[in-house]
């Protein structure tokens, strides 16, 4: 007999698999021309981090169940069009697939590229969250160049900091839009306090309908700050100085 | 720039705070804990947490924290600061002093489910063979010793039949008297989870708590009975099953005593417990107790969650009982996805019942007046023990108060605010001549205190926690004690001064001795617990790895046993003087007497205890949310903030016991559970009116 | 003066006392010994033979009374061997 | 003997004062104490007729129009009720060129009926495709659709027979019918025209297509801003139920089916099918990924059926007539008939109905007759917001998803949107990512923040700023739009855009005066 929690309890500590592990009969396909055997219903993503291959990926962590929104996890696969999501396609038998390729280092560095346009240049150097991680996987650690094109963009360096809550705080100038933490909100603590306000570039992280993190329905579970990962939603406590944004240039 | 330190240790522990017992990796810049990571492979938690156990753990460097140990001859002289040694040895000469004009049974210790297996394991041995007598207990003596008590006389254990994760497997989920998402948060997301996967929800409790509805979480019946009907309402529950014809015969026959299981058909099937009945009695629609029954026993598979609103009433060990019939009477227990689970309050609470901290009992709950296990205990001791039963903690307060009772050592525990009737405990310490106060802070009750021993927080010491689904787990040091010494230290200074020597390098070694004497522990050492993560004991040859579902094949006691629960009304009883019944729990933010919580930021979301009261009863009274109101009841009076709630029906009042200051247990009664003396926090006729109102002074 | 205020005891006793009562009489008397042997501090125990020889124990239910009687019959410590778990067979 | 007067009553005709029109005759006959009686009908699509009054004689209808208000009063004197000859009289409104050259299946009742009467509808054929399923076993239902070659009509021209297969495979239940009208590209208007001129067309399709998987209910999404349509479909569903056509044992058969309407909020990306499915589920109109497809876990996650409204139109005339008749329509892959909607700066603005195969340019120059302004056609967009622009030369591609695919376009909902030579086609393209940045749902960050960034690069580019890093950069972002992004609106934005830069360089100053 199979159990759900069986999933849950596949978690580890020193590796994200991407996606949440599945309980399911074996299913062996080709990452980089190795055969990999997963779980049926195993993402393309978690299949291609057991085999060992490092694909970047930013809306993806295997306590959330795939959203398939950051673009950064693209590969290819034999047989399909364009560049799939690994994250949200699920492992077939057979399947053959690439993590890595010219177009895809080019594509995933234009993807990361519109994230940097509308990220502080001065919380780049010296950051260590899975964002920084994913910059250093795509070649851009260094942030964007002094003279990308995509430079001088409208941004959300303007948005007011939330620092309501005691104990965390919301930069909106960091936030990736990713909704890990609006589905950690929904999916690991089933409070249904945060959502996507607005749409397009305007899209922000809204606890309740508009209100403080403090005033909302939010329980401070830390699961979003958990889930956060690109310090927009990070503990007050790792900033003993306080929180003070770099003057903008 | 707004660069987060980044962390230079991280130290793999558990939370402290609840039942659940969440890993947590704590990470540390210089030796200062920053913050507390969920742990994903905590088998608890999975990677979840709690605004207590992530973020309220600021209260270990609080100011008010007393990190040397003081002595001083009367509780009106100014404390003295003295070295461990010349408290212990204080402590000591006292202790032995009052036993030499009073007697050996003169003298008691009461443990804390704040600290590890080994600490609790240490108290009770240090009343054992350093005191000489059973006089031992522990904190869940107010709040889960129905639990043991009930659980053990139907199912033959004391603890949850399912590990936390099977709620997942199950169909119908029934919560008596708990609230889970405010109580056990991190197990009330799983429940929550559970709901919108499709499983039914079902919830018997005074108030319409946060678990009864929430988004995407709705109990699908919910039974708002009058507080103290609890087992008549479960009778009822069991009546419909009965009458119904419900329950599974088969299993009944296979697995339990059925001489007992026709007698209880025949008390719960009477007409006295009919819904409609036992409806009107209880505030509630029969035709909801008749749904409520034919869900729950529908299944295919149900399983109950309980909490305090069963055990903290005079027939709280009935009540339990209850909830272990309707197990047996279904077939609901012993595979994944059903059976009968307590949720535990504070951390290590099962660990402090497991652990034979208790005045009758010895580790694995086995009786001090059984002569084998004694036996077991004196050849591991090397000393004769007292054959007989100890005193109780509310004994050991009532025997105060008489005279008979003259010195404790109190193990982070805060009776004047915890225990019901503030003024009798208050008296009981006041008579004593010498009051043993281990904690972090000058609490209440160290107030009356003449040694505070400088106790440690869970981040500085190793040990094991046990956690309401039996999950024994590492709590491992994070920083050095800021005291000096470790609990577990402390009580073993205590013991060597009191005459016993005993030493030990690690708590590993205790647990080790733990094992040697208690066959539930048998196959635990820290080694596998390191290796596996956690272990759900019984651990022992047959179950080398841990047991996560218990009673799959037969019950410990052999066959199961259908308890005879006859329903009683409390003796508090609502009159015209005390209309309304109040009713208390505990809110998110604050964590039980608030010792830690109201030490941290948490208090921003909770600063004060509120009294909750229904539209109705508030117009009646001339109160408005906001007002502030007198609270009497037969024993007492307090002054709270009103908020008028939903939440509550009319007739019900509801609050939480936070804060020292609001000492709402000035007004609990001593009414207590018949079988363990659990207080009856729950039920209590009060009245409320508009406090007076300060005049303004004129020209001011 | 009494170990523990008579009332108490006579209040826990009686609690006791009718949880059992809708036992058979046999058991019924069992089950009250049974938890006054195993849960009850000797002394607690001692205040109550006390009150009820000093008085006859009136406001104690008649099984109190009897199971009090089977109590103090029986050898004082040795003979209570097995773990307590609900009353006793017949 | 009374005389049937029709004026039409969809949107286009109303915001042309058919209303006004339809009372004038009324209150001409009156005073002139003549037996008329006044239908209400839908548009025949050739809007530069409307409001198009016709009068019935002897079965035939013959058409006066455009006709405003005052103009009714000489109508009457004219004796339009007998035929008169008039400056607006038309002539039989079937031999009208433009008409007569269409071959109407789809649209087959459009404009003769009154779209809110069920007998009219069945003495006009309704029903007929719907009796025939009932005979034939949900295979050979499926048989037939296969057979005929439909595509969905929404944009994306995937196989309609698939589609259905695969939910009538799937195995969980209850199955849904979700019909697409969040007709929100712009020059498109085909969906709201059977909403409102044969809404019983429609749900006649889409009791089909329940009865070829196995559904029991339907929705038909409509946007807000149709608010005629979601009228006149209420009123054409409250008929057919109180009929029998909808409900439990519909015509007696074992079929059970009903349906009801959900209004859109005013996104465009609910058009998209999976946004559409959140916003039916009541939640925000996000995009989904796919797997799962929506035929296998659709709305509140079991198999669904989601066509557009016009591919469901399609079907009663197939199942009617059988597959091989609708397949023997069209070219190549592209089956049938297609109501491609012609707008922008055209003269004669309409809806036409023509078999696949037809080219662009004789769609805009025979029934379009040109720029409305007279000046020369300079660009034509293909397929609403998102299409390609085809400039002048390239309008000899034929109607035909392969073959506009291959020029670079594509054929989408068959909208043609016509520009002539006053065009900047440098703001056209900065259109293109600016609709893209205010219909992105935000879910994806190559629409959120790429759209916004679009804009950027095309204004310093229009601005002569570093205007070969710029344009190097929005070519570069266009390969990450379209590869990257989680559904076809980010995806298709680069068409119309790269299709500017392609076609028109100057316009963005990216070529210097020897080309001009």
């Amino acid at each position: 007999m199979t159990f759900i929690w069986n999933e849950l309890r596949d978690l580890r500590d020193a590796v994200d698999l991407g996606t949440p592990p599945r309980d399911g009969q074996p299913v062996t396909l080709s990452i980089d021309g190795v055969d990999t055997t997963v779980p049926a219903r195993s993402s393309v993503l978690l299949a291609a981090t057991i085999a060992g291959a490092t694909v970047p990926k930013l809306c993806a962590t295997d306590t959330l169940e795939c959203f398939g929104s950051c673009r950064v996890c693209l590969v290819e696969i034999d047989g399909r069009r364009g560049y799939p999501a690994s994250c949200t396609t699920p492992v077939e038998s057979g399947m053959v697939v690439r993590t890595t390729s010219e177009q895809l280092v080019k594509l995933r560095r234009g993807v990361v590229e519109l994230y940097l346009s509308d990220y502080p240049d001065s919380d780049i150097d010296g950051g260590w969250s899975q964002f920084h991680t994913t910059l250093a996987q795509v070649g851009l650690e260094e942030g964007l160049p002094a003279d990308h094109p995509y430079r001088g963009g409208d941004t959300h360096a303007d948005v007011p900091v939330d620092e309501s809550n005691p104990y965390f705080l919301f930069d909106p100038a960091k936030c990736i839009v990713c909704s890990r933490c609006v589905r950690a909100c929904e999916e690991i603590q089933g409070t249904f306090a945060l959502t996507i306000a607005g749409r397009g570039f305007s899209s922000q992280v809204s606890p309740s309908q508009g209100e403080s993190f403090l005033a909302s329905e939010c329980v401070s579970c830390g699961a979003c700050v958990q889930a956060c990962p690109s310090d927009a939603l990070i503990e007050k406590s790792l900033f003993p100085e306080g929180y003070h944004r770099a003057d903008p240039r | 720039m707004p660069i987060p330190v980044k962390p230079d240790r991280s130290v793999t522990t558990t939370c402290a705070y609840c039942g659940v017992g969440c890993g947590f990796k704590a990470e540390t810049v210089e030796g200062r804990v920053v913050r507390m990571i969920p742990w994903k492979e905590g088998k608890a938690n999975h990677g979840h947490s709690c605004i207590k156990g992530r973020f309220a753990f600021d209260y270990y460097q609080h100011p008010d924290r007393i990190t040397t140990p003081m002595i001083r001859k009367n509780v009106d002289d100014p404390w003295q600061e003295v070295d461990w040694d010349t408290a212990f040895a204080y402590a000591a000469g006292e202790f032995k002093r009052i036993q030499a004009e009073h007697g050996t049974t003169s003298v008691g210790a009461v443990s804390s489910s704040r600290c590890t297996n080994e600490e609790i394991f240490l108290m009770q041995k240090f009343a054992r063979v350093a005191l000489r007598n059973n006089n031992i207990d522990n904190c869940s003596r107010i709040c889960h010793s129905p639990t043991q008590f009930g659980l053990s006389a139907t199912l033959g254990a004391g603890a949850a039949s399912q590990h936390f994760d099977s709620i997942l497997q199950s169909d119908v989920v029934l919560v008596v008297g708990a609230n889970p998402t405010e109580g056990h948060p991190v197990f009330g997301s799983m429940m929550k989870r559970a709901v919108r996967r499709g499983a039914r929800l079902l919830v018997i409790d005074p108030r319409r708590t946060e678990t009864v509805d929430s988004p995407h979480c709705r109990a699908e019946v919910h039974l708002a009975l009058r507080p103290g009907t609890n087992v008549l309402v479960l009778n009822s529950v069991a009546h419909v099953i009965v009458r119904e014809r419900l329950y599974n015969e088969a299993f009944v026959r296979a697995r339990c005593d059925g001489d007992d299981f026709e007698l209880w058909m025949d008390l719960v099937g009477d007409d006295r417990y009919s819904p409609d009945v036992v409806g009107p009695e209880a505030g509630l629609d029969p035709d909801d107790i008749r749904r409520l029954a034919r869900i729950y026993a529908g299944g295919p598979n149900s399983t109950i969650y309980y909490g305090l609103g069963v055990t903290e009433h005079s027939q709280g060990s009935t009540g339990v009982m209850c909830l272990g019939n309707l197990t047996m009477a279904t077939g609901m227990v012993g595979r994944e996805g059903v059976g009968v689970n307590p949720l535990r309050g504070q951390g290590n609470v099962q660990g402090g019942s497991c652990l034979g901290s208790w005045p009758h009992m010895l580790t694995g709950y086995r009786f001090v007046t059984d002569d084998v296990v004694r036996g077991s205990f004196e050849d591991e001791w090397k000393i004769t023990l007292d054959s007989e039963p100890g005193l109780r903690l509310p004994n050991m307060f009532d025997a105060a108060v008489t005279g008979s009772f003259k010195a404790i050592y109190i193990q982070g525990e805060d009776p004047i605010q915890s225990d019901p009737n503030r003024h009798h405990v208050e008296a009981a310490l006041r008579s004593m001549e010498c009051v043993v106060v281990q904690d972090l802070y000058l609490s209440e009750t160290a107030k009356l205190a003449h040694v505070f021993f400088p106790g440690s927080s869970s981040l500085e010491k190793d040990g094991t926690f046990t956690n309401a689904e039996r999950r024994v787990s590492m709590v491992r040091k994070v920083i050095e004690p800021l005291g000096g010494l470790a609990d577990w230290q402390i009580t073993v200074g205590f013991m060597n001064a009191m005459g016993y020597e005993c030493h030990y390098d690690h708590p590993s070694e205790v647990l080790d001795e733990i094992a040697r004497t208690s066959p539930a522990y048998s196959g635990m050492s820290f080694d596998k617990i390191e290796a596996l993560g956690s272990v759900q004991w019984p651990c022992n040859t047959d179950a080398p790895e841990g047991t996560e579902v218990l009673h799959t094949v037969t019950f410990p006691r052999g066959k199961g046993s259908f308890m005879l629960t006859g329903y009683l009304p409390t003796s508090e009883r609502a009159t015209d003087q005390y209309p309304l019944l109040l009713t208390t729990g505990r809110i998110l933010s604050q964590y039980n007497v608030g010792t830690q919580t109201r030490r941290t930021a948490n208090v921003a979301w909770h600063d004060d205890d509120v009294l909750e009261i229904s539209a109705d009863d508030a117009a009646g009274r001339g109160l408005s949310s906001g007002d502030r109101a007198t609270i009497t009841s037969r024993y007492g009076s307090t002054e709270l903030t009103v908020s008028i709630s939903e939440r509550v029906n009319p007739g019900v009042v509801y609050t939480t016991f936070h804060f020292a200051h609001t000492m709402v247990n000035n007004l609990t009664s001593d009414l207590d559970d018949w079988a363990t003396n659990c207080p009856e926090y729950k039920v209590t006729a009060v009245d409320v009116v508009r406090a007076s109102i300060a005049q303004p002074v004129a020209g001011s | 003066m009494s170990f523990i205020e008579t009332e108490r005891l006579v209040t826990m006793a009686n609690q006791i006392a009718d949880f059992f009562a809708p036992y058979p009489s046999a058991r019924r008397i069992e089950g009250v010994r049974n938890h006054l042997r195993n849960y009850w501090d000797p002394r607690m125990r001692q205040a109550l033979y006390d009150h009820i020889d000093a008085t006859g124990g009136p406001e104690l239910r008649p099984h109190v009374l009897e199971a009090v009687a089977v109590l103090r019959e029986a050898a004082p410590a040795t003979e209570a061997k097995k773990a307590y778990a609900g009353p006793p067979r017949d | 003997m009374t005389t049937n007067v029709y004026v039409p009553c969809d949107a286009i005709a109303l915001a042309l004062g058919a209303d006004d029109v339809a009372t004038a005759i009324a209150d001409q006959a009156a005073a002139r104490a003549l037996d008329v009686r006044v239908i209400r009908n839908g548009s025949r699509g050739l809007f530069w007729l409307d409001p198009l009054v016709e009068v019935d004689i002897d079965g035939v209808r013959h058409g006066y129009g455009p006709v405003e208000a005052d103009d009714v009063a000489s109508l009457f004197e004219a004796g339009f009720l007998g035929g008169a000859a008039h400056p607006l009289s038309l002539g039989p409104v079937e031999s009208i060129p433009e008409f007569a050259a269409q071959t109407r299946l789809t649209f087959a009742r459009h404009g003769v009926v009154d779209p809110r009467s069920l007998d009219d509808f069945v003495t006009h054929g309704g029903f007929a495709g719907l009796r025939r399923a009932l005979t034939l076993s949900p295979d050979e239902l499926l048989v037939e659709i296969e057979t005929s070659g439909l595509r969905g009509r929404g944009g994306a021209a995937f196989p309609t027979g698939i589609k259905w297969r695969t939910v009538a495979n799937a195995v969980a239940t209850p199955k849904y019918i979700v019909a697409n009208g969040d007709e929100g590209d712009s020059g498109t208007f085909a969906d709201r025209m059977i909403f409102e001129g044969d809404p019983f067309c429609l749900l006649e399709g889409m009791a089909i297509a329940a009865r070829a998987v196995g559904a029991t209910h339907g929705v038909i999404y409509i946007r807000s801003e149709y608010p005629h349509s979601i009228a006149t479909t209420q009123a054409a569903i409250d008929a057919a139920r109180s009929a029998g056509w909808l409900g439990a044992a519909i015509a007696g058969s074992e079929l059970s089916f009903d349906v009801e309407i959900r209004v859109g909020a005013g996104a465009y990306i609910c058009g998209e099918e999976t946004s559409m499915l959140e916003s039916i589920e009541g939640k925000r109109g996000t995009v989904r990924f796919k797997p799962p497809l929506p035929a296998l876990e659709g709305l509140y996650g079991k198999p669904t059926v989601v066509n557009n409204i016009l591919t469901f139109a399609s079907v009663p005339w197939i199942v009617a007539n059988g597959g091989a008749a609708y397949a023997a329509y069209g070219v190549g892959r592209s089956k049938g008939t297609l109501g491609v909607q012609l707008a922008g700066n055209v003269a004669r603005g309409a809806l036409i109905e023509v078999p696949f195969g037809i080219t662009v340019r004789e769609l805009v120059e025979r029934f379009g007759a040109g720029t409305r302004s007279g000046r020369p056609v300079r660009a034509v967009q293909v397929g609403g917001p998102l299409g390609a622009y085809f400039d002048n030369a390239g309008l000899d591609v034929a109607l035909d998803y392969e073959a506009i695919s291959d020029a670079g376009g594509l054929l989408g909902h068959g909208g043609m949107v016509v520009f002539d030579e006053s065009v900047d086609m440098a703001t056209q393209a900065r259109f293109a990512m600016e609709f893209c940045a205010a219909e992105s749902c935000g879910k994806c960050t190559p629409c959120r923040v790429g759209s916004t960034r679009g804009v950027e690069l095309i204004d310093r580019i229009s601005a002569g700023t570093r205007r070969e890093a710029n344009h190097e950069q929005l070519l570069e972002l266009c390969d990450v739009l379209e590869h990257g992004s989680l559904c076809a609106l980010g995806g298709l934005t680069p068409y119309p855009v790269r299709s500017a830069l392609r076609l028109f360089p100057g316009d963005f100053g990216l070529v210097t005066d020897v080309a001009q």
